[in-house]
């Protein structure tokens, strides 16, 4: 069955993708087909699932890598599928109107729906692997949707800029994946919890993981994409950015921590990473006047306030990581729709420029507070029952949860800051904006249906709020999933505890900060850290590319006789090298095998060496020939007149064709500017000529057994039928070759015609007494 | 004895071909070379030709063919070479008795190709 | 006294590959490299009365043949080009 | 443009013929003696090149019968052949059969089906070389043709 | 079994010969093409099914009992590097027919065409050494041919430098031949498998890094290959395809066949391997991500690539040689279908400049799929080939305890992302340059049969993530066979 | 296997090296062919050292090894076809460029002069996050 | 005849390369001519004919004058002297066969001091370099006593008879 959902998201994603335009606005109810679907399934077997039984459907994919496409549900995932599609139909809903009949809605509905099925895959997955496929699916969505306004230069810097850093984190993690799937025997990752590996091994493995889900998660220092990703249409942010793909590194997190949490650096990596990303998100969230922006680094705080949660590896801090990811997921995504109504009504979300909302603005602006108040943590709202489990979950901790704890508050308190500086915006902006301006009053009000789901969201914060115990069971189950020690009892009242203590100095510190905002702004104008992670970014990339820049260019001189200089003499030294590390010295061999080898030795040096100084080319080609005549009467000294026939008659036929080549040339060699100067030449031309020689000496010297041969000469008569053995080996024996040998010319031959004659008309004869085949064109039309 | 006499003839045979040698060595100018390379080396190898025909068995006719080429061709690539280097700038020819050739001109053009 | 023969030969076509080597002109090495294809027919043949074999002997007669055509190549080649 | 020459030409003519017979008979020959298809075809081909030098690229494109396409292709095609009829008989390839005929009055004459692929090397060799003459024969100026026009 | 293994060579040379003569017929010569290559993939296909269910087999040439003879020999690498190679060629000769360019123009295209798959598939199925640099030379003919083919004025240039270098690999490589013979007295690959072993440990290292050179040239590893991207980009693109899909595999297959056989892990330079790997990996991905040409970027990406292969075979572990043997098989699909694509981008906008090129996923939707899912692969982003390959090699580094080379492939893998979204950003996002004129329809004629044939490519490299699964077993039934090879060798000596 | 013939084959092979470290196309081919010549005399010398023609009915004992032989003469085959197709490539080389030398790669070039340059500057990365 | 003539003179050939007379190698060299003659019937240089005993009598008096060459050229090498006067001279002929005239042609290349450098179709003349032209007429007398063997030997009728025409002095004149 979970097989179904993902194949009906990849079909209804595609179908979507193909049909485009002709859909019309039929592209968001064939998209919304797959999430909703999950969404029934899990209404109709949800129970099952989240009572704990389980729902499992396992695909062998590659047996032998471990890579299996194992999907289970548990109530954890079902909480996850409950932000991955539930949401996700809500988006639908809301970028129905948003796009309207835009002519990219195909491409984003359709990539929506792939991303959904994706994200559903990450949720669902009980396999590292498989965990890692639908990760890198969900990258790959996300970097098209980011850009899918892809005439904007920004939104294409963007989208790389997202890819690449969640595709490092991905591939780091894939590193670690594998390191802690040997590790553990398993991929699956079920059967891995029930009995986690530990070690100096699994501690690495554990590290490369977590840069992975800090990569997903925007966790400091890999937050930097996440705010740059913004430039995607609103329904996008709002999914990817807030409710589902960045909750992906939290979640392989919250998986995680009950089996590894106690692993040496996995607490103060995660927890530290956590905090830090929870307070600088809030800090930056104070500043940007993108109502977008500042969602984006909220979301980036809360994102760090998650993975502290989850990453800590306390039951009760895991059960208060479930109750807050849903609850993000609510106000986070209703919040983001509220700016894409604003930006898509009043064309603006920059809080300098926002119009006066007046008539007609009132849902939406109920919404914003609503959600808002959910995100500070103001009772009832569900953002506070998660808030309190939270401090609940660490208030009686060991010195470290301590730490932990102060670091939530402060987060906390930043985070009560932003949300009363977003709904300013949105209400008052004139409070949180310098300018005096006079406002214009927006021109239009969004219609109800644009909002509905927006109210739908928010109405979740309140009811979960309110009657804490519409989601208590599945929330606790879901901890109960991740960690059987983790039970979760939410409720709206517990009494007067340091929790609830602990809520109103929060609240009471942000109110009291946002009153003092201009002095927060001035001490924050001299906290600024000198780089951000976006300057990081950047200069990561630009460093990268100029080494390559610099590596290519050197080595890519673009000179052949460069290339071939190396070449030969890395062949040369390469081999010499590995030889003379070994056994290879066989003693010196006869000097001379004979008197006759002398002028021949004589006439093959001195052609050879004149043919090298030769400054004509003709001389060249001529001194060229006399080596082959040598060669040719070395042969007829060896005992070879096949060899010293062919070489005699090949030898002519190539001065020929020299000659054929050279008419067109000029007479002597220009002196140029040699590629590789003189002393080099020289260099690489001796280390050539040592290296033969030397391993030519080694190799025969070391030849112990006779050669195949003997039997060729004894089998060319019986079996060849041919009293000349080397023909008998070449045309039977060893007929193989010469096919080979054979196709060479007749390709040559086509090659020859074709090039020299590319581009100009078939040769024709004159001759009256030819016959008009012969003047017919033979490589080349 | 015939060893003897194929022995003399080869001697004889490789004594002209280095007269040949010599004689391309020594002249001065391209005409003189070639006068001497074509003629004695013809001779030269006639005599080795007949020497090797003597002493191996069976070679006697391929060695007749090879003279007989080397007879039938040695002339004419001697023509062929001196009329080329005689129009072919860059040749060191010495003529210092009469030119008929030069004094015709460019007549030759027309009707040398008239074979 | 073959071997005489051989010696001497050797020496004449040392001085031909001499020629060919410096030239000067082009037909100045055509002319010596028609010389030393003779000469090699005639190593040819000494070789085989040395060796007492007529193996080598269609290898002479390639070469007298096939020296004539380059010989002649060369020739044309600087009838156009200069010598 | 081609000076022809009349001396030329005629010892071409000559040796040409007796060049031919030289490469046939080291095509045949081949098998026991030195020789075979390589140097059988270099013969041949060095023959046509004589041809060319004296004549120039039309006396040797004029001569054939054959376009020069269509050496390599019936070489290669005879190569091949030799190779893949065995596979017909369950051979392996290229396993060549030899047959002997005893002849009252020419004796014994045997026959294998390696000269049939030796051939087939001999005429891409031949085809290889009027391949080069056509590409590279022709004068680049382009006067050659016109000094043929106004020829005989 | 004997016809399956000799007709892959014999058949396009027989096709060849046909096509020659029928020089004036395009029509005629396409038949010929399609066939042969059409019944050669067929044959191949048999030959691995057998192959991989009997084991190898060998097939002595003119009947000679080796070590005299040639050897033909099928074993389970060799029989699928045939397969996937003729595929290519066969999809890539379809695309040919459809584009208006070298095929049409110039008789000598399929001639030459088919006897460049005679020699690729001599080269994977001989089993003789000499044998091999001749299949190589075939190859190397057909291919100075085919890359010069049209004869304009870069395509020269880029001719003489592959050429030349070439030439100078054909040289090593007889040099090699040389003294290998001189050492052991036999050219067979399975005697010499048993003759090398006698060998001083000197004498044979120096020749398994003589052998490795040679190879390593044509398979464009460090520091061999800066030659390569200055070549291949300037042919026509189904050329193009063909070197990038086979070429430089074939340089890649002689090394894992020589190692494997010949310099067995106790003498193999495993280390040098690996570091060579990493070196080719990481400079072949900076040439990538420095270019602004998509066939060069493509170009240099290959070279990266090689080492991912080399990479499986320096840690000559059963996982490793299976990793390799995979990611060849993804590889040579899915780079001969990007450069197809890269043809297509540029036979639509006239320039393969990611500069002068913007908005073609707009324009061309279809092209913009076909080339964003090998790109996927080849950076080795899941659930695609590329993913499983490199995945399989990763899993063998860690389990060697090669972490620095698994984290070098993995680093290597993002910059090959970095490059692939830089061609996408460019030439496939962007507006629509309004300006630029419309190729005309006549061009087009044969568009429908050039994507179609790439479309098929596509789908090709699907199935093998499809069917990763299966193909990894084979894949480790091969690794076991090279890992040991007695069962070659005694197949090919009638042991 | 002798000294003198060894340093021959090697010397012919550094010639041919010198040769084709040079720029022109009609030298490079020069050098081709004495590396072809070099390597040739090697794979001769392989076989041991000479001996008769190896015909049947000879003395086996005495024969030239066959095999080199059949291995330099394809080797030599190969080198004519290919070096009549790189003369090829010079001459068309000629009527297109008028010149046969090997140019380097102008892209090469070219990347080699951006490199200099700041390299990112071209790629259109900045960052879009905006400062309040 | 001039057919018959090659037929023979190739199937010679044939029998003499493979140094064994049969039957068979008769007929195969027959064969192979024939297929050469048929093939390539572009003989272009005249009619030829033989005549056995001018052609030794020509035979002899080559092989005479190309022994006194040899020892010229000896004694020119080994005793070098500044030569006197060397220079090209005009030689008509009178009017024979593209094949007799290359005969005379080649015959004079190979006698002492003289060389064939040109020869012009009309009228017909050899331009002869000779290493001594002092005395022309010793030139004159020698290539017109080798032109009368030669044309006796291969010429046809029409030859012989333009033999008895004396034109000296078209070429004496200058
Ligand atoms: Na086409
Ligand atoms: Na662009």
């Amino acid at each position: 069955m979970l097989f179904v959902l993902l194949l009906l998201h990849a079909v209804c994603g595609t179908a979507v993708l193909v049909g485009g335009r002709r859909l019309g606005r039929g592209v968001w109810l064939l998209g919304a087909l797959a999430p909703a679907s999950a969404v029934v399934w899990l209404l109709a077997d949800g129970g099952r699932v989240v009572s704990g039984a389980g729902v499992a459907n396992r695909a062998e994919w590659v047996p032998e890598l471990g890579l299996a496409l194992d999907l289970r549900a548990d109530p954890f995932s079902a909480l996850m599928i409950v932000l991955v599609s539930g949401i996700g139909v809500l988006v639908y809903a809301y970028a129905w109107h948003y796009f309207g009949t835009s002519g990219r809605a195909g491409r984003v509905a359709g990539l929506l729906t792939l991303f959904a099925g994706s994200m559903l895959g990450v949720v669902l997955a009980d396999n590292l692997l498989a965990l890692y496929v639908f990760w890198e699916l969900t990258s790959i969505t996300s970097y098209l949707l980011i850009g899918v306004d892809d005439a904007d230069p920004d939104a294409r810097a963007a989208a790389q800029h997202a890819l690449l850093v969640t595709a490092l984190g991905g591939l780091v993690m894939l590193g670690g994946f594998v390191v802690l799937g040997q590790e553990a025997g398993t991929y699956q990752i079920s059967e891995m919890l029930a009995a986690p590996p530990a070690g100096t091994t699994t501690a690495v493995a554990l590290v490369l993981i977590l840069v992975g889900a800090f990569t997903k998660s925007a966790q400091y220092p890999f937050h930097s994409w996440l705010p740059g990703a913004m430039v995607a249409p609103t329904p996008i942010s709002a999914y990817l950015h807030s409710a589902a793909m960045v909750k992906a590194g939290v979640y392989l997190v919250a998986r995680l921590a009950p089996g590894f949490a106690a692993v040496g650096p996995w607490r103060p990596l995660v927890v530290g990473v956590g905090l830090v990303t929870m307070i600088a998100g809030g800090l930056r969230a104070l500043r940007p006047f993108d109502l977008k922006q500042l969602l984006a680094f909220g979301t980036i705080s809360q994102l760090g306030f998650m993975t502290v949660l989850f990453g800590i590896g306390r039951p009760a801090a895991t059960a208060a990581g479930c109750a807050l990811i849903l609850a993000h997921g609510l106000f986070k995504a209703a919040l983001f729709m509220v700016v894409g109504i604003v930006d898509h009504e009043a064309h603006t979300r920059d809080i300098r420029r926002l119009p006066a909302l007046g008539r007609g603005w009132g849902p939406t602006k109920v919404v914003a507070v609503v959600s808002a108040a959910s995100m500070a943590a103001i009772p009832p709202l569900a953002g506070f029952i998660a808030k309190e489990q939270a401090y609940g979950a660490l208030v009686d901790g060991s010195g470290g949860d301590r730490v932990a704890l102060a670091g939530i508050v402060a987060g906390s308190v930043l985070t009560v800051v932003y949300s009363v500086r977003f709904t300013c915006a949105l209400i008052r902006p004139s409070l949180v904006s310098d300018d005096a301006a006079e406002r214009a009053v927006a021109d239009h009000a969004p219609g109800q249906a644009f909002v509905l789901p927006a109210a739908v969201l928010a109405a979740g914060s309140i009811v979960l709020g309110v009657v804490p115990a519409v989601w208590s069971a599945f929330v606790d189950h879901a901890a109960d999933a991740l960690d059987p020690r983790a039970h979760a009892h939410l409720e709206l009242w517990h009494g007067v505890t340091a929790p609830l203590v602990l809520s109103l100095v929060t609240l009471g510190t942000g109110a009291l900060l946002f009153w003092r905002r201009r002095q927060v702004a001035a001490v924050q104008a001299h906290l600024t850290f000198p780089v951000t992670g976006a300057q990081v970014y950047e200069g990561t990339v630009r460093g990268v590319l100029e080494l390559a820049g610099r590596v290519t260019s050197l080595v890519q001189s673009g000179s052949l006789p460069i290339y071939a200089g190396i070449i030969l003499s890395t062949a040369a030294i390469a081999s010499v090298a590995a030889m003379v590390s070994g056994a290879w010295w066989p003693g010196w061999p006869d000097l001379v095998g004979g008197p006759a080898h002398i002028p021949i030795a004589g006439i093959l040096l001195g052609g050879g060496v004149a043919a090298t100084v030769a400054r004509r080319r003709f001389a060249a080609a001529l001194l060229l020939g006399v080596v082959g005549y040598g060669m040719a009467m070395l042969f007829v000294v060896q005992g070879a007149p096949d060899l010293a026939l062919t070489q005699f008659a090949i030898e002519t036929l190539s001065v020929v064709v020299f000659l054929l080549v050279l008419r067109v040339l000029p007479d002597r060699f220009e002196r140029r500017a040699p590629a590789v100067n003189r002393p080099l030449r020289l260099a690489v031309s001796a280390a050539v000529g040592i290296f033969v020689v030397l391993m030519a000496i080694a190799a025969a010297g070391s030849r112990t057994e006779p050669s195949v041969s003997r039997e060729m000469s004894d089998e060319a008569l019986p079996e060849g039928h041919g009293r000349n053995v080397v023909n008998v080996i070449l045309v039977d024996i060893r007929g193989m070759d010469t096919m080979g040998e054979i196709t060479v010319l007749a390709t040559a031959g086509i090659g020859i015609v074709a090039l020299a004659r590319a581009g100009r008309p078939p040769r024709r004869v004159a001759s009256p007494s030819s016959r008009s085949d012969a003047a017919e064109e033979v490589g080349s039309e | 004895m015939a060893d003897v006499i194929v022995g003399i003839l080869a001697i004889a045979g490789a004594l002209f071909v280095l007269l040949a040698g010599v004689g391309v060595l020594r002249f001065p100018d391209l005409y003189a070379r070639m006068h001497a390379a074509t003629k004695a080396t013809t001779v030269g190898i006639a005599l080795v030709g007949i020497a090797g025909a003597i002493a191996i068995d069976g070679g006697t006719a391929k060695i007749v063919l090879a003279v007989a080429v080397i007879f039938v061709t040695a002339p004419s690539a001697a023509h062929f070479i001196g009329r080329a280097a005689y129009r072919a700038e860059g040749v060191d020819i010495r003529l210092d008795g009469r030119d008929d050739l030069g004094d015709l001109g460019d007549l030759l053009a027309d009707d040398a190709g008239d074979g | 006294m073959i071997t005489v023969a051989t010696v001497l030969l050797a020496l004449g076509g040392a001085c031909f590959l001499v020629r060919v080597i410096a030239g000067p002109s082009l037909a100045d090495r055509i002319v010596a490299l028609d010389g030393l294809v003779v000469t090699i027919v005639a190593a040819i043949v000494l070789h085989s009365i040395r060796r007492d074999v007529e193996w080598f002997l269609d290898v002479a007669l390639v070469v007298a043949f096939i020296g004539f055509v380059g010989t002649t190549a060369g020739a044309r080649f600087i009838e156009r080009r200069g010598g | 443009m081609i000076r022809r020459s009349l001396i030329l030409e005629t010892t071409v003519r000559l040796v040409f013929d007796g060049a031919l017979v030289l490469s046939i008979y080291l095509l045949f020959a081949g098998h026991n003696q030195p020789g075979g298809g390589f140097v059988g075809g270099l013969v041949a081909a060095a023959a046509i090149a004589l041809r060319y030098i004296a004549g120039g690229p039309d006396d040797v494109l004029s001569m054939l019968r054959l376009r020069p396409r269509g050496f390599l292709s019936a070489g290669l095609a005879l190569a091949t052949g030799t190779a893949l009829v065995p596979l017909a008989f369950g051979d392996t390839p290229l396993d060549h059969q030899a047959v002997e005929w005893h002849l009252d009055l020419l004796g014994t004459v045997k026959f294998t089906t390696a000269t049939v692929f030796d051939t087939g090397v001999y005429l891409i060799v031949v085809g290889l070389v009027l391949m080069i003459f056509e590409a590279l024969g022709e004068d680049p100026d382009g006067d050659e043709v016109t000094a043929q026009e106004e020829g005989p | 079994m004997t016809a399956l293994i000799a007709l892959p060579i014999l058949l396009p040379l027989f096709g060849a010969a046909l096509s020659v003569g029928l020089g004036r017929s395009r029509a005629a010569q396409r038949v010929v093409s399609v066939v042969t290559l059409g019944t050669v993939t067929a044959t191949s296909a048999v030959l691995l099914i057998r192959v991989d269910h009997d084991g190898a087999t060998a097939v002595q040439v003119g009947g000679w009992q080796p070590p005299i003879g040639i050897t033909l020999v099928a074993d389970r690498l060799a029989a699928i590097m045939l397969v996937v190679a003729v595929l290519m060629l066969l999809a890539v000769l379809l695309f040919a027919i459809g584009q208006p360019g070298a095929e049409r123009h110039h008789a000598g295209f399929h001639p030459v065409y088919l006897v460049l798959a005679a020699g690729i598939a001599l080269a994977f199925l001989t089993g003789d050494l000499f044998n091999l640099f001749v299949a190589f030379e075939v190859t190397l003919m057909a291919s100075y041919v085919l890359i010069t083919l049209g004869g304009r004025p870069d395509q020269i240039r880029s001719g003489m430098t592959y050429v030349v270098i070439s030439l100078i690999a054909s040289t090593l490589f007889l040099i090699a031949l040389a003294l290998v013979y001189a050492a052991t007295g036999t050219v067979n690959l399975a005697d010499l498998s048993t003759k090398v072993a006698d060998l001083p440990d000197g004498v044979r290292s120096g020749l398994a890094v003589l052998l490795i050179v040679v190879f390593g040239i044509k398979a464009a590893i460090f520091p061999l290959f800066f030659w390569l991207p200055d070549s291949y980009p300037t042919a026509p693109t189904p050329v193009t395809a063909v070197f990038a899909g086979l070429l430089t595999k074939v340089g890649v297959y002689a090394i894992i066949r020589s190692q494997t056989l010949l310099f067995p892990a106790d003498t193999q330079p495993g280390n040098l391997l690996l570091i060579v790997a990493g070196l080719t990996m990481v400079v072949g991905v900076f040439g990538a991500i420095t270019q602004d040409d998509i066939k060069r970027i493509l170009s240099f990406h290959i070279v990266s690539q090689i080492g991912y292969m080399i990479m499986g075979l320096g840690l000559f572990t059963l996982a490793g040689l299976a990793g390799a043997v995979l990611y060849i098989i993804h590889h040579i699909v899915v780079k001969t279908t990007l450069f197809l694509v890269a043809g297509l981008v540029e036979e639509r906008a006239g320039t393969g400049k990611l500069a002068k090129l913007t908005g073609l996923a707009r324009l061309e939707p279809v092209l913009a799929v076909l080339f964003l899912l090998p790109a996927l692969s080849l950076a080795g982003i899941p659930p695609f080939s590329g993913f499983v390959a490199k995945l399989a090699l990763v899993d063998a580094g860690v389990t060697a305890h090669e972490y620095l080379i698994v984290a070098v492939s993995l680093a290597v893998s993002l910059l090959t992302l970095f490059s692939m979204t830089k061609i996408w950003a460019n030439a496939f996002w962007g507006g629509v340059d309004a300006g630029r004129p419309i190729p005309p329809a006549a061009t087009l004629g044969g568009r429908s049969l050039m994507v179609g044939s790439t479309a098929a490519l596509v789908a090709l490299s699907l199935a093998i993530a499809v069917s990763a699964g299966p193909l990894y077993d084979l894949s480790e039934r091969t690794a076991h066979d090279l890992i040991e090879p007695s069962a070659y060798i005694d197949t090919v000596l009638g042991r | 296997m002798t000294v003198l013939l060894v340093v021959v084959a090697g010397a012919l092979c550094a010639c041919g090296t010198y040769l084709v470290l040079g720029r022109q196309l009609s030298r490079v081919v020069i050098g081709i062919g004495l590396l072809g010549h070099g390597v040739n005399v090697l794979i001769v010398l392989s076989g041991g050292d000479g001996g008769d023609p190896a015909f049947a009915g000879g003395d086996a004992e005495r024969f030239a090894d066959p095999l080199p032989q059949a291995f330099v003469l394809t080797a030599i085959v190969i080198t004519f076809g290919v070096i009549a197709f790189l003369l090829t490539l010079a001459y068309r080389s000629w009527l297109v460029t008028a010149d046969d030398e090997v140019e380097d790669d102008v892209e090469d070039r070219r990347i080699a002069r951006e490199a200099q340059h700041a390299a990112a500057e071209a790629q259109h990365l900045n960052d879009p996050e905006t400062e309040p | 005849m001039t057919r018959l003539v090659r037929l023979v003179g190739l199937t010679a050939a044939w029998v003499a390369l493979w140094s064994d007379l049969t039957v068979a190698n008769l007929l195969s060299g027959l064969l192979v001519a024939v297929l050469i003659v048929g093939a390539f019937d572009t003989w272009r240089p005249g009619h030829v004919i033989v005549r056995p005993v001018a052609v030794l009598k020509l035979a002899g008096y080559f092989v005479y004058q190309l022994a006194v060459a040899s020892l010229v050229v000896a004694r020119t090498v080994l005793a070098p002297r500044d030569r006197i006067r060397s220079g090209i001279v005009a030689v008509p002929l009178r009017g024979c066969s593209d094949a007799v005239v290359t005969l005379i042609a080649d015959a004079i290349t190979l006698t002492p001091g003289t060389l064939t450098l040109e020869v012009r179709r009309t009228p017909l003349t050899l331009y002869v370099h000779a290493l001594d032209v002092r005395d022309p007429a010793v030139l004159q007398n020698e290539i017109r006593t080798l032109e009368v063997l030669a044309v006796k030997a291969f010429g046809d009728d029409d030859a012989i008879a333009g033999l008895a025409v004396d034109d000296t002095s078209v070429w004496w004149s200058r």
